[in-house]
């Protein structure tokens, strides 16, 4: 039997594995075939990060977990050692987390502090239930079709970008409420932190994303894929329009690249848990598995986010920018190739998809060798002077490529981008003149000096006290 | 999936959460969760003009009619979540004005403001 | 009783109780905003159980994701941990609030709702909770309320600015 | 299918959209030079509030209609009650500045806040279509939360913007409660649709009619401040800034009765529902508001108990409408409201001098020795206080004639008597205002008052002047502001205007 035909089969319901009906098989299978991968994975990353970590800062990491040392009795290699490059570490700390003791802290708030954890892991695996993984049209053929098209995403609903938005917006109720049930005033500080943070770049985040939503035209994941498959800015067709190559689209990827760092509270926006000020945040008093419940949530988010990034901006699935129909199409010669090309970027699209992942959490491991973290002024103004309005503007602007190109055609699309753009920077730049003195000295010492009023901020009171 | 519950369920999910909303701004002291018993009935009115728009329970009217005045519904709806923000900002500003100037705050408290 | 109708008094279930507990069993402000974040989510969920995609999810970003963020954050901020309602005594109001309440609710719920519990649904096209649809009735025929909700959203801004900046 | 803009007719949204750009004018103009005085804001202000009001004279005349997908409608008594909402707007910027300044509270953001709040205000009252209210209801209040909370260090004003924000939020979910009931049993959410089905007369769906209604009407009376729903207006009344104060009592007051008028003319058909209750609430609030004015010690509880009562004058008219529409108009009505806002705003501007040096008190013994500091502005405050008490040859004495008459004239003497015993009572405390300004405080040194600005006088003058213009030119006033008793009630006029019948026209 073709397996195709029988998963279409499971999906219409004509199809059916003994008494489970074919929909909610292909439903379990869709989850898992989601969630497995993230938690194989999530090891594999911690070990990645610590390794690729110690390369960058020139330490070696850990490396001896995993080695072989071949007894002087062996009849070869005595003596020597096989070294996994640490492989087995993740293994060893899983281990090591199982079987710590578990501390809870006295005069918590003890259902909050149990539940939090949980509540942080939720959304981190929830965010990717919109998240196409494969090509949702097989090539050679018109709209929808082909094998991946019943397995991802898990669900194509109309309104697939905006509960990525949703969803994401809850995560920062696992910290919050981390940060105050641990009767401790330094997780407490780290769960304000945290609220305001992501409170903050979500706005950006959500205008970067809605002007993707408005070159589109519709807010399903499958459809911006199906949207990045065609002519390169409109009149290049045999590139593909990865909206990273739009200029808009590489404005809109700036600026949810920066908000995605800062949604999973990485580094260098990882002010929730600065160790030197706050100890560990919101987790300080988390300890064995409630703790690593706490970091699979942020690898499981870095990993979606990652993966959301590469749908809406790297075209998916695609290995490359390359659209190998319309080369197949428009070059006899090589039609052959290029038609082997095609289905090849079809079949490897998960695994292509996945490395696209790897890259951006390898990015977020990158960004945390080399950035250091940001002030908690300079994150606010970061995120309502700079993101903000950025993304704002990139909105606006789109709007009116998308209502110039309806008009006039794409070159005039184009020329209104431009002529927008320029206007909308000059309005900026003459804005940030203006108030540059007052950007400089706002969160700087030159005015916190020369104020001499306390502020009147509350102040944190001991939770100790009764 | 409506189709098979009745109108009136939703119906009264909504009463019983503007009740105890109700109650709730009544009996509750502190000003933070009087107006988080606020937003409760706000929210119980969202999810009654959603019900009326899905169940269109005028009779006599064409489809497009129907069609109308269930965009009317739900239209309503985002306006209230727009209201609640602008709403929420303001208010939340106030408490934290308010909390500002005395560390405390009590609807009962309130003592500036007497005959 | 369906499929349909045991889900839904499921999530009803948890709605009402989430919102008596917003009221009754939140001991503290934080226990109040947690039920009244549950109440919130599971809405989402009858929104898409009437069909509403769109609501349903604007309902769990807007209320979960941003509203009730916002002010768990200032009820930390202001450290209601010891929360004065957790030792109010209890008043002569109280009972008779529930009381007037429950005779209010009661009395609407027999007059006004029971007489609508054998209506069938209307013949709603297949447009209804579409994004689309609502995107384009929103912005033509309520364009003028959408302006309005702008200078609403404006005055938000303004004011809090007015009652939050550090210049008295 | 592709989105169709509505028709937009520009002259009927052009007020209310000049009025909103003024208030972003006056932003960009603090932008631009912060920190210094407000008078440019002023003026820019002043000069958007004469446009737009010109705006809304140059459409005495238009045909009544509907505009913009029927949320915005132009008829008599929109046009009227928009250009007092402007002229209320103008006269407490007037005097607000030099108040602000004396009060050290010169906050730049109160003129484009008070000015979105007008605009609020002036959507409630050019509107049929349910949602538009409730909007305009929002920006009116948020805006007026805010302003009432100005004063940041004063904790009674911040006590009276949490009060007037918990109470009005909680009467919004009222309003918007009855709101979605009424689309419920009609299927609209237009007064005309609303209306129609009302008449028509489902049998089924008229308790949930009914039920809306009442919530609605909940909703207004906490906006009008009626009794029972009337315990916020004294604290907030005395808690925020007293040029706030001044024009919320007009803004708000003028906005509800615009829309309380339009949801009770729809409901004339179910009117055995809910005009006995209505009834009573007059009475109940023309009488609380006098009594409990009479044991007050602060010149703005008093005023605030005024105001409630003030309402419920208004109300009387109201009424006498709605139960005789044939023979009695809305005339009556707005010609009171105008008289009020004259007063009112005028009291305030007199008790706006209390503010010293970033003091103020408001208490009656703060008053004393105000007549030898200002006497004009006290002069003022007599006639002010006069034309409230109904004293003859001032707009309250022509205002409270025409009620009285009004409601003689519908069958409803109980109304008349209660009205007239009332206003006997209020002469009480009005007096005692009037006397604790003339007391002498020369052995005193505590109380102290800022001087009358050119502004405050101007806004003084203004008022005065139009006290006694409208009792003179009675006659021509009302003329002018037409709404006579008429064939037809004002919704009436707005048949075609429901959505539904507009998604059929798609």
């Amino acid at each position: 039997m073709n397996i195709p035909q029988w998963i279409e089969g499971l999906a219409n319901g004509t199809e059916a594995v003994g008494p489970i009906p074919g929909p909610i098989l292909l439903a379990v299978v869709k989850v898992l075939l989601l969630v497995l991968p993230i938690l194989i994975l999530v090891p594999g990353l911690i070990w990645w990060e610590r390794r690729l970590l110690s390369w960058m800062q020139d330490r070696i990491g850990p490396n001896r977990t995993g080695t072989i040392t071949i007894p002087d009795k062996a009849p070869f290699l005595r003596g020597k050692k096989i070294r996994f490059f640490g492989l087995l570490q993740p293994i060893a700390d899983g281990v090591k987390l199982f079987l710590k003791e578990d501390i809870t802290p006295a005069d918590i708030d003890r259902k909050i502090y149990f539940i939090a954890p949980a509540i942080a892991l939720f959304p981190a695996f929830a965010i990717g239930g919109t998240l196409p993984w494969g090509a949702i049209r097989a090539p050679f053929e018109q709209g929808v079709s082909g094998l991946y098209r019943f397995l991802t995403p898990v669900a194509n609903v109309d309104i697939g970008i905006l509960y990525v938005l949703a969803i994401s917006s809850l995560g920062v109720y696992g910290v919050v409420l981390a940060g105050y049930s641990s009767n401790n005033k330094y997780s407490l500080m780290g769960g304000l932190r945290s609220s305001a943070q992501l409170i903050s770049y979500e706005l950006a985040m959500g205008a970067a994303l809605a002007s993707i939503v408005l070159a589109t035209g519709s807010m399903r994941m499958t459809d911006m894929a199906l949207e990045q498959e065609k002519p390169l800015w409109g009149f290049i067709p045999a590139v593909q329009n990865w909206f990273i190559l739009t200029p808009f689209g590489l404005l809109s990827a700036l600026i949810f690249l920066i908000c995605m760092v800062a949604e999973t509270n990485r580094a260098p926006f990882d002010l929730p848990e600065a160790e030197n000020e706050l100890i560990a945040g919101y987790h300080t008093e988390y300890s064995s598995m409630k703790f690593a419940v706490f970091f699979m949530g942020e690898y499981a988010a870095m990993f979606l986010f990652s993966g959301i990034f590469a749908a809406v901006f790297l075209g998916g699935s695609s290995l490359l920018p390359v659209n190998w129909e319309h080369l197949a199409a428009s070059v006899p010669s090589a039609s052959g190739f290029f038609r082997g090309m095609a289905w090849f970027n079809y079949w490897a699209g998960p695994l292509v998809f996945l490395g696209k992942c790897a890259g951006g959490i390898t990015f977020f491991i990158w960004l945390r060798a080399t950035l250091p973290r940001l002030r908690y002024d300079q994150l606010m103004n970061l995120g309502w002077r700079s993101m903000l309005p950025l993304g704002l503007s990139n909105l606006i602007v789109v709007g009116f490529w998308v209502v110039a190109t309806k008009l006039w055609g794409i070159g005039g699309g184009w020329a209104t981008w431009g002529l927008v753009m320029s206007i909308l920077v000059v309005f900026y730049l003459n804005i940030l003149a203006g108030t540059r003195k007052e950007a400089l000295s706002f969160g700087g010492r030159k005015v916190a000096m020369k104020d001499p009023a306390p502020r009147r901020a509350v102040t944190l009171v001991d939770p100790n006290k009764p | 999936m409506a189709n098979d519950v009745p109108l009136s369920w939703f119906l009264i999910m909504s009463l019983v959460m503007f009740t105890v909303g109700g109650v709730g701004v009544v009996i509750r002291r502190n000003p933070v969760v009087v107006f988080m018993c606020i937003e409760l009935m706000l929210n119980s009115v969202n999810l009654t003009f959603l019900a009326f728009a899905r169940y269109g329970i005028t009779p006599g009217q064409t489809i497009e009619q129907a069609n109308a005045s269930a965009m009317g519904g739900q239209i309503a709806v985002i306006f209230v979540m727009a209201v609640a923000a602008a709403e929420v900002a303001v208010g939340l500003g106030i408490i934290m004005a308010i909390f500002r100037l005395k560390n405390r705050a009590d609807v009962d408290d309130m003592s500036a403001l007497r005959g | 009783m369906t499929g349909n109708q045991l889900a839904f008094l499921v999530l009803a279930a948890i709605g009402c109780l989430s919102a008596l507990g917003v009221v009754v069993f939140g001991q503290n402000a934080v226990r109040s905003a947690l039920f009244l974040v549950l109440n919130f989510f599971v809405l989402g969920f009858v929104y898409f159980a009437l069909g509403a995609q769109l609501l349903g999810i604007t309902q769990i970003m807007v209320y979960a994701g941003a509203i009730m963020v916002l002010f768990l954050f200032v009820i930390m901020m202001l450290q209601l941990r010891q929360d004065s309602s957790a030792k109010e005594p209890t008043d002569f109001k109280r009972p008779f609030a529930w009381l007037f309440g429950a005779a209010l609710a009661l009395s609407v719920m027999n007059y006004v709702v029971m007489p609508l519990s054998m209506t069938a649904e209307s013949p709603v096209g297949d447009e209804f909770g579409r994004p689309q649809a609502i995107g384009n009735v929103l912005f033509s025929l309520y364009s003028w309320p959408f302006e309005v909700t702008s200078v609403l959203l404006l005055i938000g801004i303004v004011g809090s600015i007015l009652l939050a900046k550090r210049r008295i | 299918m592709d989105p169709t803009i509505p028709q937009i007719d520009w002259s009927t949204v052009m007020p209310v959209v000049i009025v909103v750009l003024t208030g972003v004018a006056a932003l960009f103009v603090e932008m631009f030079s912060p920190r210094r005085n407000n008078n440019a804001i002023v003026g820019v202000s002043l000069a958007g509030l004469a446009i737009a009001g010109g705006y809304v004279v140059k459409q005495f005349g238009m045909a009544d209609g509907p505009t913009f997908g029927g949320f915005i409608l132009r008829d008599q008594l929109g046009l009227v009650l928009q250009l007092l909402l402007i002229g209320v707007c103008f006269v407490a910027f007037l005097f607000s500045e030099g108040y602000l300044r004396e009060k050290r509270i010169a906050f730049a953001e109160f003129y484009p806040l008070a000015l979105w709040s007008t605009s609020g205000a002036m959507l409630m009252v050019t509107t049929t279509n349910m949602l538009e209210l409730f909007l305009g209801l929002e920006v009116l209040s948020i805006a007026l939360y805010c302003l009432a909370g100005m004063s940041r260090q004063e904790s009674k004003s911040e006590e009276s913007a949490l009060k007037y924000f918990l109470l009005g939020a909680f009467a919004s979910a009222f309003f918007l409660m009855g709101i979605a009931y009424l689309y419920g049993s009609s299927g609209s959410l237009d007064l005309a649709g609303i209306g129609t089905a009302i008449a028509s007369g489902k049998s089924g769906l008229q308790p949930m009619a009914v039920f809306g209604l009442g919530m609605l009407l909940v909703g207004i009376a906490f906006k009008a401040a009626f009794v029972p729903f009337h315990q916020w207006t004294p604290d907030v009344y005395q808690g925020a800034p007293t040029n706030v104060t001044g024009f919320m009592a007009a803004a708000s007051k003028i906005a509800a009765f615009g829309a309380l008028i339009r949801v009770l003319d729809a409901a004339v058909p179910i009117q055995a529902n809910w005009f006995p209750a209505m009834y009573w609430i007059c009475i109940l609030t023309m009488t609380v508001g006098n009594l409990a004015a009479v044991v007050q010690k602060d010149v703005k509880r008093v005023l605030g108990y005024s105001s409630i009562a003030n309402a419920g004058y208004v109300l009387v008219a109201v009424l006498a409408h709605i139960k005789a529409p044939d023979k009695v108009g809305l005339g009556t009505a707005v010609y009171f409201l105008l008289a009020y806002a004259l007063m009112t705003l005028g009291s305030f501007a007199v008790v706006s001098l209390a503010a010293k040096g970033g003091k103020e008190g408001t208490r009656f013994s703060d008053m004393h020795g105000l007549w030898k500091r200002a006497p004009f502005a006290v002069t003022c405050l007599i006639v002010f206080l006069a034309s409230l008490i109904g004293v003859p040859f001032t707009g309250g004495f022509v205002g409270k004639l025409l009620i009285f008459s009004d409601a003689l004239a519908a069958g409803m003497p109980l109304l008349a008597i209660v009205l007239a015993v009332n206003s006997v009572i209020s002469v009480y405390y009005y007096l005692g205002i009037m006397q604790a300004t003339f007391v002498d405080d020369e052995g005193a040194v505590k109380t102290s008052h800022a001087k009358p600005g050119l502004g405050l006088n101007i806004a003084l003058l203004a008022c005065v002047v139009g006290v006694f213009w409208v009792a003179i030119g009675a006659d021509g006033v009302r003329a002018t502001l037409g709404l006579s008793a008429g064939p037809k009630p004002v919704s009436a006029q707005t048949e075609s205007t429901t959505l539904v019948a507009r998604g059929q026209a798609e």
